[in-house]
């Protein structure tokens, strides 16, 4: 078992460097000068030769890179060109605001995918409202949905905060946005595997055992469908990290989606590999995370091949 | 409104391309111009200089301002986005002058009357006010101005306002490095400042209103070191109290020894960041924040247009000395010759055009913004006559005309660009439209590529001399498209060695004529920007040139 | 193996099985079949594929899969009529009635619950031990099925036993039951033949010391041979023969038994490269026809039996057939 | 079935039952005969609705042009005119083109990259998830791990940032949609190829001598042909929102080019005062993500597996 993680860790490694050299690339080849962007646009050609200078923009791209990732390296994400302060610690102090949102959108899509999923598995009937619920959520882009929610509970009926910052209360509408987004995937795998469950003979062994119908759901079906939905659960840290960059934006939520798109948009190089990087390193761990706990729950999963 | 939102970033929003410093325009509506009359409350001694009448006065309330982006700094040296450069200018830091009443000139602030200025106008002794203290109470000296202008130069520091400075004597030695100190730059004594320039320069007096000549404490820039850009020491009304980038939020508190006594009137100003247009304009109608720090962009503009009743509660229009033009690729051959510039000119019908910008820019069609102070216009500004641009294009010979139009993301330039491709069509000209990243828009334009790009440009020094010397002299900056005019480049060099503001705006009038007659750039509007701040608000003003003035405005909640 | 402690009273108790009729939809799976199971004895149903054989086991336990319905008839065990029993009802009565041994063993434990646990369930439910009583409990069932170290066994998961464990656990999981009635599905044919002669001692022996009664589903004769006390063979949803085991191997009257005896001798004892006697055309699929079912394949098949269906007839002591030639059969 | 089973049956492998009687836990073949019919009813209305919106979006030139302004059709306040208000018959946008030309060109643009990139994504991640499953080995692990690593990319940033690579038009969104996409697709075909191959029948056929790339071609690609028309329908949902997204950062289609992204994009700026500039292309998105998603129920409900009943009901 050891030995599996171990090789697993040395995996995610691997893809975190792999990730942080597509990324250095990706922005790299960016058209942009980030001098202009912390100059100014009335700034002289000296003065941006001066911050290219010092900020090594002009060395060739091999040296860039070389220079990075020994630092990276070291741990030292470099310093952000926008305001000056070491990357690590700016993306540190947004991180626990994204990773609250993350957690609470998760929780919201459990809740209501897993009921529904369970509801609906439980009807012997396909329900049509449900199904064209379904189908409304899947095709509502974020940022729609978003606005929507942001304008009925937010302005309208002011039921929730919108001025602002991340207490828990402001956590309400971001959160329920991204788990609407992902409830219609976790309600489909619950009601699957649940059917696939419910119809195989050790529940039938249950019921010959004359247990109470919520028993056998809690007891004997709920630890079968755990393992499909933890695989949904790893695949959908990387999701969370990319429909948080609009939910913070339209909610004006501190997390690091929010500092990524600036970063992008500033061309704050060091502060978008390090935004990338971090969230590869989140997506890395949550999937060993994710597999440990199946293991966990499920020994049939154990077996399988890492 | 249609184009897709703008990026996150707004640090160019009121940029606008070429301006670097902020919406600059002058307080339009409230109290008389007159320097300001003693408040009724007996205590509030004279008013810094600036619009406003403190009538009724009341004291306490707490302020929240809302912007978009986090400030580039508060070091006024380095922030030049619209959010650290209100911080820098009217809240933090004070500069020896500042603008007085709407239409005026700079009137003393920091400093304690207008400069003298020597027969050749090269020298300028500027008495300093006793009294003014930095934050942390230590008393201000003319050797903290020399010490902060020298850093400005400092190649290391690499500010980008370096550049205004090199009309003084031996700045451009320190500039490259070759000297420590700056020759034309001495302290007689504790409360005097002599500046010896190089040459006369009609401009400088309003350089002496600028943020980044505001003095600095060197112990505090020392101690503070890279921390100064957050939490700087300054003189202004305000002090920082505490900078939070993890919950998006500053907070300023009035300065104990600030020379004006008895201002600032309100107790704590907040500002909050990190929040997209949408939210600011619910917040604000809300009432969860009282004034949006980037007024409103063209999308929120819109929404407050449709509705009578919120504009009249909570948008604050003052019109800005700024003008919205189309420059053209002078390197292009076909856009060499001025009939073909001119029947492009003809071509637009600028009422469409800016009805996009709902309001944040009126039809224009002359080179330098409509309101000017001082200034009597000779140039005729062009109108939409098609029929005329067709005779224009046929006489000079032009066929099919095909041109590129580079555009950004920023509003509203991508529904413009498709809203003028139509008008260029109905006479023969084809335009084809080319979208980018705003960064990617910014270096394009920069290495002189596409034929058409928008610019917006606005004035800060008080005069229309700054649109000329940084776009249209050949040795503009901001001038990528190769623009040569003889007679504007001799005609503004007359204009800057004039004595009087009068006297050079008389020159510009013919500059302008020229600009125009010539066709330089296709000029489309004149700008304005839309405040919009909560109706509780008391003598709320801002300046273009400054932003928000929170040292007068009071709150009745 | 410790001999487990004698129970405290005989568990079995007789089961009546009065005209009953289930069907699947529109699919009759079985047509008014009467059957009583004397308390502590086997009886073995015998009978091709979608004779109802299987349905009959079930619905004795009234553990009928979902889609069938009684239809018509009446069950009791012991004392308690189980048709007429609905909802929380059912569950008790499911409860303490009859216990089920699947044919596949593996897919009847839950995967990812540990053997004992799912042991210790039923005490835990049924006569709400502790814990830790039901889990000695539960051990003590593992014993008795004869499993060796059933503290290791009890912490495995049902993945990581043999097919032969896995089905003695599925008995003690039943006895834990003290059912009434033990159903058995074909509980060995997916096992290897020195496996399945194990599981059949256990069985028997755990009949006589508990004084079980089973209803034990099979096609494999020598199964019932070595088991039964009673057989009866279903054919197209009928009771067609019904009588002890002796004289069935003796004297079954019913053509169809008589084939299905032939066929089984004829396997058994055949040498290299005779064929197999086998019974002509297939069981019905889509119903019955009219009259007496086997009557397509009947070698004594007469106009009678195409058109009249046999009613049982007591032919013997013990011994009902429903056939209109049995006379003429030997 | 001629001979009756005497002898007793040999170890079955469980799944392989002898139909003694209807067994238990499966299906009754009445279920799985209304279980094709459901499924067939559903995937037909879905391409039935795919077919009507690709005849809508070819009869764009009717429709009349998307770039002309009309600016005599906005209000005194320059706002946009409302549902059939000044002879069109949705309303203008924001600057006053006709809506109903605009969505029609953006229905045949959007549904232009969701079928392409749909195919593209789906394709490339089905190759990549047979080659990785099927052969085994070192291979099998640098393409997984090449697989991770595009799932561990934000794909919102990286869109970004290959959008201002390739260029933003029809084409540059295709690649940067396939870039994005094309990794969930082969982890999936990966997982199922790789349980697949323990089946008995791909073992036999490669114990007979068959060579691995028929063996794959014969015997598992036509067991994920269900897998990839699923994974298809409900890939071709996701692009067309991961469009709207890309737009709305500015990254997708362009200005003046209608396509439903982009008007989403502007719509939900303008939803305060124009609600319709919203709701109308959002009503044609849901109407195409509902086409995919159909087919993919649709062919979920063929598997007889979606009719088991539950013992619950027993």
């Amino acid at each position: 078992m050891a030995r599996r993680i171990a090789v697993r860790i040395l995996l995610g490694a691997f893809t975190v460097l792999a990730v942080v050299l597509l990324t250095f690339v990706l922005q790299y080849v960016v058209p942009g000068d980030p001098a202009r962007s912390i100059a100014g646009p009335k700034a002289t050609p000296e003065v941006l030769k001066e911050i290219r200078g010092q900020l090594r923009l002009d060395d060739p791209w091999w040296s860039q890179l070389g220079h990075y990732l020994s630092s990276v390296l070291q741990g030292d994400l470099g310093t952000s060109y926008s305001n000056d302060r070491p990357v690590l610690s700016l993306i540190l102090e947004r991180l626990p605001a994204t990773a609250a949102l993350a957690a609470a959108a998760l929780v919201v899509e459990l809740v209501l995918g897993g009921l529904w999923g369970m509801w609906e598995a439980l009807r012997p009937k396909r329900s049509w409202l449900l199904a064209t619920v379904n189908v409304g959520l899947l095709s509502m882009p974020v940022f729609s949905l978003g606005f929507l929610l942001l304008l009925l509970f937010g302005y309208q009926l002011p039921i929730f905060p919108i001025d602002g910052g991340s207490g828990p209360a402001q956590l309400v509408l971001p959160a329920i946005t991204l788990g609407l987004m992902g409830s219609p995937y976790y309600a489909n795998v619950v009601r699957d595997s649940m059917r696939e469950a419910l119809s195989s003979s050790y529940v039938r062994t249950a019921v010959s055992k004359g247990l109470s119908r919520r028993r056998i759901v809690s007891r004997h079906v709920l630890r079968n469908i755990a393992s499909p939905v933890t695989t949904l659960i790893g695949m959908d840290v990387a999701v969370f990290l990319s429909g948080v960059v609009f939910v913070e934006k339209i909610f004006a939520w501190p997390g690091i989606g929010q500092m990524q798109t600036e970063a992008f948009a500033d061309l704050d190089r060091p502060l978008l590999t390090g935004t990338v990087i971090v969230a590869a390193a989140l997506v890395v761990t949550a999937n060993l995370l994710v597999d440990l706990l199946r293991s966990a729950i499920d020994p049939r999963a154990a077996s399988e091949a890492p | 409104m249609a184009g897709p939102p703008p990026l996150p970033s707004r640090r160019h929003l009121l940029t606008f391309g070429a301006a670097g410093a902020a919406a600059a325009f002058l307080s339009g509506c409230g109290g008389p111009g007159s320097p300001p009359r003693p408040g009724a409350l007996a205590h509030v001694g004279a008013w810094a200089p600036g619009p406003g009448d403190q009538s009724g006065a009341r004291r306490g309330g707490h302020i929240i301002t809302a912007w978009s982006n986090e400030a580039q700094s508060y070091d006024p040296a380095i922030g030049w986005d619209l959010h650290s450069w209100e911080a820098i200018s009217t809240v933090l830091h004070a500069p020896l002058y500042q603008y007085a009443g709407p239409a005026d000139g700079p009137a003393p602030h920091a400093a304690a009357a207008m400069p003298k200025v020597s027969a050749d106008r090269r020298t300028y002794t500027v008495p300093l006010r006793r009294g003014v203290r930095f934050h942390n109470g230590r008393r201000v000296t003319a050797q903290d101005y020399v010490w902060t202008w020298t850093r400005v130069l400092d190649p290391e520091l690499a500010s980008w306002a370096s550049s205004y400075l090199l009309g003084i004597e031996g700045a451009t030695e320190v500039y490259e490095k070759k000297a420590k100190k700056v020759r034309g730059l001495e302290a007689l004594d504790d409360h005097t400042l002599r500046i010896r320039l190089s040459e006369p320069d009609i401009l400088f007096q309003a350089l002496l209103c600028q943020p980044y000549m505001a003095a600095l404490p060197k112990e505090e820039v020392e101690r503070l070191g890279a921390g100064f850009s957050r939490t700087p020491v300054g003189t202004g009304p305000f002090r920082i109290t505490r900078y939070d980038s993890k919950r998006q939020r500053a907070l300023f508190r009035p300065h104990d020894h600030y020379f004006w006594r008895g201002t600032p009137l309100i107790d704590t100003l907040e500002y909050r960041w990190g929040i997209d247009y949408p939210l600011q304009a619910l917040q604000l109608s809300g009432g969860k924040v009282d004034v949006l720090g980037e007024g409103l962009v063209p999308s929120q503009a819109a929404r407050f247009t449709a509705d009578p009743e919120m504009r009249e509660r909570f948008v604050h229009p003052v019109p800005v000395r700024g003008s919205q033009w189309i420059t053209t690729n002078h390197k292009r051959p076909v856009l060499k010759d001025p009939r073909v510039r001119q029947a492009l000119s003809w071509a637009v019908d600028r009422e469409q055009l800016t009805r996009v910008s709902f309001g944040l820019s009126d039809p224009w069609g002359c080179a330098f913004p409509k309101h000017l102070d001082r200034y009597r216009r000779t140039a005729r500004p062009y109108t939409h006559d098609p029929d005329r641009a067709r005779a224009l294009l046929k006489e000079a010979g032009v066929g099919r005309l095909r041109l590129r139009f580079l555009h950004g993301t920023q509003d509203p330039w991508p529904l413009m660009a498709q809203v003028l491709q139509q008008q260029f069509a109905s006479v023969g000209v084809e335009i084809t439209l080319d979208a980018m990243s705003e960064s990617a828009f910014e270096l394009a334009t920069s290495k002189g590529e596409g034929d058409l790009y928008g610019t917006d440009m606005y004035i800060v020094l008080d005069s229309a001399l700054e649109l000329v010397t940084t776009c249209f002299t050949s040795d503009a900056a901001q001038n990528y498209t190769g623009y040569h005019n003889k007679r504007v480049d001799a005609l503004t060099a007359k204009a800057r060695k004039a004595p009087t503001v009068e006297a050079s705006n008389a020159i510009l009038a013919e500059v302008e004529k020229e600009l125009t007659e010539d066709a330089a750039g296709i000029y489309i509007g004149s700008l304005n920007f839309l405040a919009a701040r909560s109706p509780d608000l008391r003598n709320y003003q801002m300046r273009g040139e400054t932003g928000s003035y929170y040292d007068r405005l009071w709150v009745k909640r | 193996m410790t001999t487990a402690p004698a129970p405290a009273a005989t568990l079995g108790s007789e089961v009546t099985i009065d005209r009953l009729s289930v069907n699947y939809g529109d699919f009759t799976a079985l047509r008014d079949v009467s059957l009583t199971v004397p308390a502590g004895t086997t009886t073995a149903l015998v009978g091709e594929s979608g004779s109802g054989k299987s349905t009959l086991a079930l619905a004795a336990g009234r553990i009928l899969p979902p889609g069938a319905s009684i239809s018509g008839g009446s069950v009791t065990v012991g004392d308690t009529e189980l048709t007429a029993l609905r909802g929380k009802a059912l569950r008790e009565a499911r409860g303490h009635t009859a216990a089920y041994l699947a044919q596949d063993a593996s897919a009847a434990l839950n995967p990812v619950i540990r053997v004992g646990k799912q042991i210790a369930e039923v005490h835990q439910v049924r006569c709400g031990a502790s814990r830790a009583e039901a889990a000695e409990l539960a051990r003590q069932g593992l014993a008795d099925v004869g499993i060796p170290d059933p503290d290791r066994v009890a912490r495995l998961y049902p993945g990581a036993l043999s097919g032969g464990m896995r089905q003695r656990v599925i008995i003690a999981i039943a006895l834990a039951f003290r059912p009434q009635l033990l159903i058995a599905d074909e509980p060995t044919t997916a096992l290897d033949v020195t496996v399945q002669a194990d599981i059949l001692a256990l069985v028997s022996r755990l009949q006589q010391q508990c004084g079980l009664t089973v209803i034990w589903i099979t096609h494999d004769m020598s199964v019932v041979a070595e088991l039964a006390d009673h057989v009866a063979v279903l054919y197209g949803g009928r009771l067609v023969e019904h009588t002890d085991v002796l004289t069935l191997f003796e004297g079954a009257r019913h053509p169809y038994t008589q084939a299905l005896l032939t066929c089984f001798q004829s396997g058994r004892f055949a040498g290299p490269k005779q064929p197999f006697t086998t019974i002509s055309g297939s069981p019905p699929v889509a119903g019955p026809p009219g009259g007496c079912p086997f009557h397509p394949r009947c070698p004594q098949a007469d106009a009678r039996c195409g058109t009249e269906l046999p009613a049982p007839r007591r032919v013997g002591h013990d011994h009902t057939a429903a056939c209109h030639r049995l006379e003429e059969t030997p | 079935m001629s001979t009756v089973p005497v002898t007793p049956p040999t170890a079955t492998a469980p799944v392989a039952t002898a139909a003694s009687g209807p067994r238990p836990d499966q299906p009754r073949p009445a279920a799985r005969a209304t279980a094709r019919t459901a499924g067939r009813r559903l995937w037909l209305t879905g391409l039935c609705l795919l077919g009507f919106l690709v005849v809508l979006a070819l009869c764009t030139p009717l429709a009349g042009s998307p770039y002309t302004i009309h600016t005599d059709s906005l209000t005194s306040q320059g706002l946009p005119a409302g549902v059939g208000e000044n002879g069109h018959l949705l309303g203008t946008d924001a600057i006053g083109r006709d809506l109903f030309a605009r969505t029609l060109f953006g229905l045949r643009a959007t549904l232009i990259i969701a079928l392409t990139a749909n195919l593209t994504s789906v394709a490339l991640g089905a190759v990549v998830g047979l080659v990785a499953g099927f052969y085994r080995g070192w291979f099998e692990q640098v393409l997984m791990r090449i697989v991770d690593v595009f799932l561990s990319v934000p794909t919102v940033l990286s869109g970004l940032a290959l959008a201002s690579i390739v260029g933003r038009g029809t084409t540059g969104i295709i690649i940067v949609v396939t870039a994005l996409y094309w990794a969930w697709t082969a982890r999936l075909v990966h997982g199922e190829t790789v349980r697949l191959r323990g089946r008995g029948f791909v073992e036999a056929a490669l114990a007979h001598g068959v060579r691995r790339h028929t063996a794959l071609r014969r015997h598992v690609l036509p067991h994920l042909s269900t897998i990839l028309l699923n994974v298809a329908a409900l890939n071709g949902a996701a692009v067309v929102v991961v469009g709207a997204g890309l737009s709305y950062l500015g990254a997708g289609i362009q200005p003046p080019t209608p396509e439903l992204g982009n008007m989403l994009a502007d719509g939900s700026s303008s939803m305060t005062y124009a609600p319709h500039t919203l709701f109308v292309p959002l009503v044609l998105v849901i109407a195409t993500v509902l086409a995919f998603v159909l087919v993919a129920e649709g062919l979920n409900r063929r598997n007889p597996l979606s009719e088991r009943r539950s013992w619950l009901d027993a």
